[in-house]
C-alpha cells in the first residue's frame, strides 16, 4: 500500500493536481462542483484506483459501467468519496481486440458484481477477478447482448 | 428540523413489562373496528372514489380526433394503431384502436394528443374473456362521461420566455414547431400534402422546371391550421421537411 | 501419551456434522420477487451463502438504446415498482443534465414532494414485508393500511397509483392539483401519528427487537467496501446521504436530519429507515410550503429539444434503497447511445454472503428484509 | 330466559327414566352421562322403529328383540355416542377457527372471512375445497411412513379433543388421571411430526420435524410441572375434582397467576400456534413439516392443529379458570355453553397474542423455555407448596 499521507475530504483541485503528479499518464479532462472527470490508460486502472481508494479515501465504488464505441470499448468507473460527496468518473479505452482490464474487486469488494455484469453483457474480461461467471444470464449464453453488434429481433 | 423517533428508542423494553404493549395496542384496533367498520373497501359492491384524472383506459372523443397518429407514434408499448372507421358523415377516416392488452395506462396518447381527443378515463375494469376483446377500436373507446378534467393538457414554458423574464407564459408543446423545408431537396411529391390530417399543407407552383417545362411544386404551410403531428416530415422520402424546435 | 487415546481434536473433526445447502427461491415465501439464496447451514446455522439474481433480467439498457428519450420515462417506472417515481426523476435528471439545462424552481419542489411520498410509499412496503418476514401479519397490514392514503395521494396527483410516469425532461407532467397541498399535509399529519402505533407493534414488542438486535453485524468500512448504500449503510455508521452530501433539484434548500447510526446491526438499519420516513414527512412539509409560495402559476414544466447533444453525463440520487445512478451517454440522436443504471440492491444484495454468515436459519429472512429487495431494478 | 327452560324442559325429557338408563347392566359409565343418554334415548328411538318394522314384517323375530335389548342397545348408543362426541369437538373447533379469522381480521383493520352466516360458511367451503383436491404424493418419499404419520398426527389430537370433558355429565371416560392422560395424548403429536418430517424427503420438512421436537422437549417440562401443582392444589388428577375444588374455594388463576401466564404461554407453543410455530415458520421454512403435503391431507393438519389449540385452551380452562363452574352458581343449568365461552375467551387471548407477537427465533424459544417458563413454573409450584403449608387451601 501507499504509505504517502492520506486526504480524507480532498477537494476538486486536490484531487486533479494530485493525480496529475502522482500519474502523468492521468488526463483530468474535467471538473465541475463535486465531480471529477479523469482518463486514464488500462495499464494504470489498478494502480491509481488503490491510490484512489487508499490516499484519497474514496471508499465507495459506485459503479463499473462497460461503454461499446463499436471500434473500442470504455470502461467507466465511478467511485466516491463518503466524505464531501465528491465523485471521479475514471474512464479507460479498451481496443476492440483485446478486451483485458485488471479488476478492481481486490480494492473495492462492491465493484464485484458491477464487473461480473459487464463482462457477461460486453465480453470485458477483468484479470485477477475471483469469480467472472455470468450473474444475470444464463450459462448457457454465448454472446454478449449488450454489444452494438447484437441487434435486438423485434422493432418498435 | 429534529429527530422524532430515535430519541425515544430502543427503550428499555423491561419497563413496558415486554409484550403488553403491543397486545394492547392490537386490542384497542380490534374494539375500534368492532364498533365502526374496518378501513377495507368491499370491492365489488363499493369502490372507491377516483378523480378526474384517474388514468384508467384510454378515451377517444371521435368528432374532435383528426387522425393524426401522434398517439399511435409516442405510444411506448406499441399498442395504438390507426384504423379505418366511418365516421358520421359516412366517409372512412383513420382512428386509433388501443390493444388494451398491452396498454400499459402510461396517458401518453392522452398527453400527446394534440387536439385532445384522446383522454385518460376512470375506468379501470377491463377484463375480458378473450383477447381479442380486449381490442378497443375508435368506437368503443368512446367513454360518455367524458369531462374536462380528463383531457391532459402539455402546458410548457419556453426556455427563451423565462431568460427574457416572462415566465407566466405557458404554450403547448406543439403550438410554435412547425415544419420548415429545405428547398433543394424537395421533389414536390405531393406526399405530405397527402398524409396531412388536417390539410394545412397545399403545394403552391413556384415556377417552371426549365428542362421538363413541368411547374415545380412546393408545399405551404398554413401555420394556423399546422398542429405539429410529424406526419409529413416522417413520410417525406427526401428528408426536405424538418420539425424546427422553438427553445 | 498412548496410542490408544485419541486426540480430542481428531475427535472433534470425526464429529464434524454435515453440512447441507438449502436453496430458497425463487418460489419461496421470504424473497420477495424472483430470486434464490442457496444458504449452506450447519444445523441450524447459516455458514455460507450465494444470491442469484437474474430471473428478471429484461435486457432494460439495450431496450432504452431503441428508444426516443421521453418514450423512457414509463419504462424508468417499471424499473422498481414501489420506487417508481424515483427512478424516473433521476431519469429525468440525467437527460437534463445532458442537454445543460436548469428546470422551474417549482418543478424542482414538486418533485421532491414525490420523491418524498415514493420513499414513504417504498419504506412502508418494506416495513410490511419486515412485518411478514419475522412473522408479524398485522404490521404487514397496517403499514398497508397507511400506505395506501400514499398512493391516494399519487392518484391525486398524477392519476395512477404506482407506475406514476410523472416527472419529465425539463418538469413534470402535471401541475399540482387544487387541493393537494391540504390533502398532502392532512395525510403526513395523520401518518406521523399512526406511525406511533405501528412503533409500538414493533419496537416496544421484545421478540421483534431481540430477533433483529446483534445479528448482521457489520464494520463502517466493511460496509463502505462492499458497496452497500442507503439506510443500511448508515445504519453502520457510515455518515452519507446524497440528498445532504451531494444535493440534486432542491435538497439543498430543505432542512432535514440525516439519520446515522453505528450500531451496524439489523435493528440499527430497521430504526433508520423508520426514522426516514419522519424526516420525510418534515421535508414534505417545507416543500408544500415552497410550492404555495410560488404561486399557482409559476411553470412547472419547461420545453426540452427532442435531441440531446453528444456526450456522456450521469447523476446520482438517493434512492429509498440506496444510492442510485444513471450513466446516460448520447451520440446526438433523439435516442440514447448507452443508458446504464446502477441500482442500489444489486449491490446490497451481494453482500447477503457476508450478512448471512453466523446466523440462524431463522434470521435469514429477518437480515435479508432489510435490504428491502426489489428485483426489478436489480435485474433490470 | 326462555331458552334455558326449554332446554331444560329437554333435558328432563332425556332424563326421563334415568334410574332405569343407569339400571342397565351394560351402562358403561359410573355416573350420569348426558350426550349417552341422548344417544341411548334416541337409539331407543331409532332401534325401536327398526324393530317394529321388521316385527311388522316378520312378526314375532328374534333380531327385533335383540334390538331392543339391553346389550344391542347399549352397543348402537355407544356408537351414537361417538358421532355426537366428535361433532360437537368438530363443530366447537370450527367455531373457533372462525373467531379466529374473524378476530384476527378486526385487529389487523380488515374484515375476515365474509361468506355465508359472519363467515362461518367460509370454514365449510375452504374444507370442502381442499377433500375435493387430488390426493398428490411427492415422489422419492417413504409412502408407509409418510402417511401413517400424518394419520396419527390427526387422529391424535381428534381423540385428545374429544376426550376433553365439557362438564360433570358431559365427558368420555372419567379416570382419576384424567389431566395427565389428556397431557399425555396432547405430547404425543410431536413425535409424528419429527418422523413425517424425516419421511417427506424435503429440507424444510426435517428442519421443521427437528424443530418440532425440539419445541416439544423444552415445553413438556414446565407443563407438567405446572399440572403436578395444580394437581397439589386440588388434590387430585381428575378433572372434576380439579373443577370443584376450584369451585369450592377460587379459581386456582388467583393463587397461581405465574402458573396461569406461564401455563397459557406453554400451551400455546404446545400448540404450535404463532408466535411459537417455528416447526412451520413459513418465512423460512415455506410450511415446514408441512411442505409436502397438499390437499386433504392439509386440511386435516390444519384442522388437527385447531383442535390442538381447542384443547390447549380447555386445559387453560379446566386448570385455572375453574371449568365449566361459576362463582356463586356453580354448576348452573347448563354448564357445557359456560365452559365454551371460558374455552373461546382463552383462545381469543391466544389470538391476540398471535396478533401482537412476531415469531420467536428456535433458540429464543429453547432459551425462554428453559430459562423463564421453567423457573416461574417452579416458583409457582414453591408458591403453592407455601399455601399448601399455610393452610390456605
Amino acid at each position: 500500500m501507499d504509505t504517502e499521507a492520506v486526504y480524507q475530504s480532498p477537494s476538486e483541485e486536490e484531487v486533479k493536481t494530485l493525480l496529475t503528479e502522482k500519474f502523468p499518464e492521468v488526463e483530468v479532462t474535467k471538473t465541475e462542483a463535486r465531480r471529477v472527470y479523469a482518463k486514464l490508460p488500462r495499464e494504470k486502472v489498478l494502480e491509481v484506483c488503490k491510490y484512489i481508494q487508499h490516499n484519497l479515501t474514496f471508499e465507495h465504488c459506485s459503479t463499473v459501467i462497460g461503454v461499446d464505441y463499436v471500434d473500442h470499448m470504455t470502461v467507466v468507473y465511478h467511485l466516491s468519496n463518503y466524505y464531501n460527496g465528491l465523485m471521479i468518473e475514471l474512464s479507460t479505452d479498451l481496443p476492440a481486440d483485446d478486451l483485458h482490464v485488471e479488476s478492481v474487486t481486490c480494492v473495492w469488494e462492491g465493484a464485484n458484481w458491477h464487473e461480473r455484469e459487464t463482462y457477461e453483457l460486453f465480453g470485458i474480461i477483468f484479470d485477477n477477478h475471483p469469480k467472472l461467471e455470468r450473474l444475470l444470464t444464463p450459462k448457457t449464453y454465448e454472446f454478449y447482448p449488450f454489444r452494438k453488434s447484437y441487434k435486438l429481433r423485434g422493432s418498435e | 428540523m429534529t429527530i422524532k423517533y430515535l430519541d425515544k428508542y430502543p427503550k428499555n423494553l423491561a419497563k413496558s413489562l415486554w409484550v403488553v404493549k403491543p397486545s394492547w395496542t392490537v386490542f384497542k384496533l380490534f374494539c375500534k373496528t368492532v364498533a365502526h367498520r374496518p378501513v377495507t373497501v368491499l370491492y365489488p359492491y363499493e369502490k372507491e372514489w377516483v378523480p378526474d384524472n384517474y388514468r384508467g383506459r384510454p378515451g377517444l372523443r371521435f368528432d374532435k380526433c383528426v387522425g393524426c397518429g401522434m398517439c399511435a407514434r409516442m405510444c411506448p408499448t406499441a399498442c395504438i394503431k390507426l384504423v379505418d372507421a366511418v365516421d358520421d358523415e359516412g366517409k372512412t377516416v383513420k382512428r386509433p384502436q388501443v390493444n388494451m392488452g398491452r396498454c400499459a395506462m402510461c396517458g401518453y396518447c392522452a398527453e400527446y394528443c394534440p387536439v385532445d381527443a384522446m383522454t385518460v378515463t376512470p375506468e379501470y375494469e377491463i377484463a375480458e374473456y378473450t383477447r381479442f376483446d380486449l381490442l378497443y377500436g375508435p368506437r368503443r373507446l368512446n367513454y360518455d362521461k367524458t369531462t374536462p378534467g380528463m383531457e391532459v393538457k402539455l402546458e410548457v414554458t419556453l426556455p427563451s420566455d423565462i431568460a427574457n423574464g416572462n415566465p407566466e407564459r405557458r404554450v403547448s408543446l406543439f403550438d410554435l414547431d412547425r415544419p420548415e423545408l429545405t428547398d433543394s431537396k424537395c421533389i414536390g411529391c405531393k406526399k405530405c400534402a397527402k398524409v396531412c390530417p388536417v390539410s394545412a399543407i397545399t403545394m403552391v407552383e413556384k415556377g417552371t422546371n426549365e428542362k421538363t417545362g413541368k411547374p415545380i411544386l412546393r408545399p405551404e404551410i398554413d401555420n394556423s391550421k399546422c398542429i405539429c403531428c410529424r406526419n409529413c416530415v416522417d413520410d417525406c422520402p427526401k428528408d426536405a421537411l424538418e420539425i424546427k424546435e422553438v427553445l | 501419551m498412548s496410542d490408544s487415546l485419541v486426540p480430542v481434536k481428531e475427535i472433534e473433526e470425526k464429529m464434524e456434522t454435515d453440512k447441507m445447502w438449502i436453496i430458497m427461491g425463487p418460489q419461496h415465501p421470504f424473497s420477495h420477487g424472483l430470486w434464490t439464496l442457496k444458504i449452506q447451514v450447519d444445523g441450524e446455522i447459516v455458514t455460507d451463502a450465494e444470491p442469484i439474481v437474474g430471473y428478471l433480467h429484461r435486457g432494460w439498457e439495450k431496450e432504452a438504446e431503441n428508444r426516443i428519450y421521453p418514450k423512457i420515462i414509463p419504462m424508468a417506472d417499471r424499473l422498481c415498482y414501489a420506487a417508481s417515481m424515483t427512478y424516473t426523476h433521476l431519469y429525468c435528471m440525467t437527460v437534463e443534465k445532458a442537454l445543460g439545462i436548469d428546470i422551474p424552481e417549482k418543478a424542482k419542489y414538486i418533485r421532491i414532494v414525490a420523491d418524498e411520498v415514493c420513499r414513504i410509499n417504498s419504506h412502508l412496503m418494506w416495513l410490511a414485508a419486515v412485518g411478514t418476514d419475522l412473522g408479524n401479519l398485522t404490521v404487514f397490514l397496517w403499514a398497508m393500511r397507511e400506505r395506501e392514503y400514499f398512493l391516494d395521494l399519487n392518484v391525486k396527483l398524477c392519476g395512477a397509483r404506482m407506475t406514476t410516469n410523472y416527472p419529465r425532461i425539463g418538469g413534470v407532467r402535471n401541475d399540482v392539483t387544487e387541493l393537494f397541498d391540504r390533502d398532502i399535509l392532512r395525510t403526513v399529519d395523520r401518518f406521523e401519528k399512526a406511525m406511533w402505533d405501528i412503533i409500538a407493534l414493533m419496537d416496544d414488542s421484545s421478540i421483534i427487537v431481540s430477533r433483529m438486535k446483534g445479528v448482521s453485524y457489520l464494520t463502517r468500512e466493511q460496509c463502505a467496501n462492499i458497496g452497500m448504500t442507503g439506510p443500511a449503510m448508515r445504519g453502520c455508521g457510515v455518515d452519507f446521504d446524497i440528498r445532504r452530501d451531494d444535493p440534486y433539484d432542491n435538497y439543498d434548500k430543505v432542512d432535514f436530519e440525516v439519520p446515522v447510526l453505528t450500531e451496524g446491526d439489523s435493528y440499527a438499519r430497521y430504526m433508520i429507515r423508520i426514522e426516514e420516513m419522519f424526516q420525510s414527512c418534515d421535508i414534505i412539509r417545507q416543500a408544500v410550503q415552497k410550492i404555495r409560495a410560488l404561486g399557482k402559476n409559476a411553470p412547472y414544466r419547461i420545453k426540452t429539444p427532442t435531441k440531446v447533444p453528444a456526450g456522456s453525463a450521469f447523476m446520482r440520487m438517493e434512492d429509498p434503497r440506496g444510492e442510485s445512478l444513471m450513466y446516460l451517454v448520447s451520440d446526438g440522436t433523439d435516442k440514447p447511445y448507452r443508458l446504464k443504471v446502477r441500482s442500489p440492491i444489486f449491490t446490497n444484495v451481494s453482500t447477503s454472503k457476508v450478512m448471512c454468515q453466523g446466523c440462524r436459519i431463522a434470521d435469514v429472512p429477518a437480515i435479508l428484509a432489510q435490504i428491502d429487495m426489489c428485483l426489478g431494478e436489480t435485474d433490470r | 330466559m326462555d331458552l334455558v327452560v326449554e332446554y331444560n324442559s329437554l333435558l328432563n325429557f332425556i332424563n326421563f327414566g334415568e334410574l332405569g338408563l343407569m339400571d342397565n347392566a351394560y351402562y358403561p359409565f359410573d355416573t350420569y352421562n348426558l350426550p349417552y343418554a341422548i344417544c341411548y334415548r334416541l337409539w331407543e328411538v331409532l332401534g325401536g322403529t327398526i324393530a317394529w318394522l321388521l316385527n311388522l314384517l316378520f312378526p314375532d323375530n328374534g333380531v327385533s328383540r335383540w334390538l331392543i335389548g339391553e346389550g344391542a342397545s347399549t352397543l348402537f348408543a355407544l356408537i351414537l355416542f361417538m358421532l355426537v362426541m366428535f361433532i360437537v369437538v368438530f363443530v366447537c373447533t370450527l367455531i373457533s377457527l372462525w373467531m379466529e379469522r374473524k378476530c384476527l381480521g378486526r385487529m389487523m383493520d380488515r374484515r375476515g372471512t365474509m361468506v355465508g352466516m359472519k363467515g362461518f360458511l367460509q370454514c365449510v367451503a375452504d374444507g370442502l375445497k381442499t377433500f375435493m383436491k387430488e390426493n398428490t404424493l411427492p415422489g422419492k418419499i417413504d409412502r408407509m411412513t409418510y402417511m401413517w404419520t400424518v394419520s396419527l398426527v390427526i387422529g391424535v389430537s381428534v381423540l385428545v379433543a374429544c376426550m376433553v370433558p365439557l362438564s360433570a355429565r358431559w365427558y368420555v371416560v372419567d379416570y382419576d388421571t384424567g389431566l395427565l392422560i389428556i397431557m399425555a395424548f396432547f405430547a404425543l403429536a410431536p413425535f409424528f411430526i419429527l418422523v413425517s418430517g424425516w419421511a417427506q424427503n424435503n429440507k424444510y420438512a426435517l428442519i421443521g420435524g427437528m424443530r418440532a421436537a425440539e419445541l416439544m422437549i423444552s415445553y413438556e417440562v414446565p407443563m407438567l410441572i405446572m399440572i403436578a401443582t395444580t394437581a397439589l392444589l386440588a388434590g387430585s388428577f381428575n378433572i372434576g375434582d380439579i373443577v370443584y375444588a376450584q369451585n369450592d374455594t377460587v379459581w386456582f388463576f388467583i393463587p397461581q397467576i405465574i402458573g396461569f401466564i406461564t401455563f397459557f404461554f406453554c400451551a400455546t407453543a404446545e400448540s404450535e400456534r404463532l408466535p411459537f410455530d417455528i416447526a412451520e415458520a413459513e418465512a423460512e421454512l415455506v410450511e415446514g413439516w408441512q411442505t409436502e403435503y397438499a390437499g386433504m391431507k392439509w386440511g386435516l393438519i390444519m384442522l388437527a392443529d385447531y383442535f390442538r389449540g381447542y384443547v390447549a385452551c380447555a386445559m387453560v380452562t379446566i386448570m385455572y379458570l375453574g371449568g365449566w363452574t361459576l362463582p356463586f352458581i356453580g354448576d348452573g343449568p347448563i354448564p357445557e355453553i359456560v365452559f365454551l365461552l371460558k374455552t373461546w375467551f382463552v383462545f381469543f387471548l391466544m389470538i391476540l397474542i398471535r396478533a401482537a407477537l412476531a415469531r420467536v427465533r428456535p433458540d429464543q424459544i429453547l432459551n425462554i423455555g428453559w430459562k423463564v417458563f421453567m423457573p416461574l413454573s417452579v416458583i409457582n409450584l414453591a408458591v403453592v407448596l407455601l399455601l399448601k403449608v399455610g393452610g390456605v387451601f
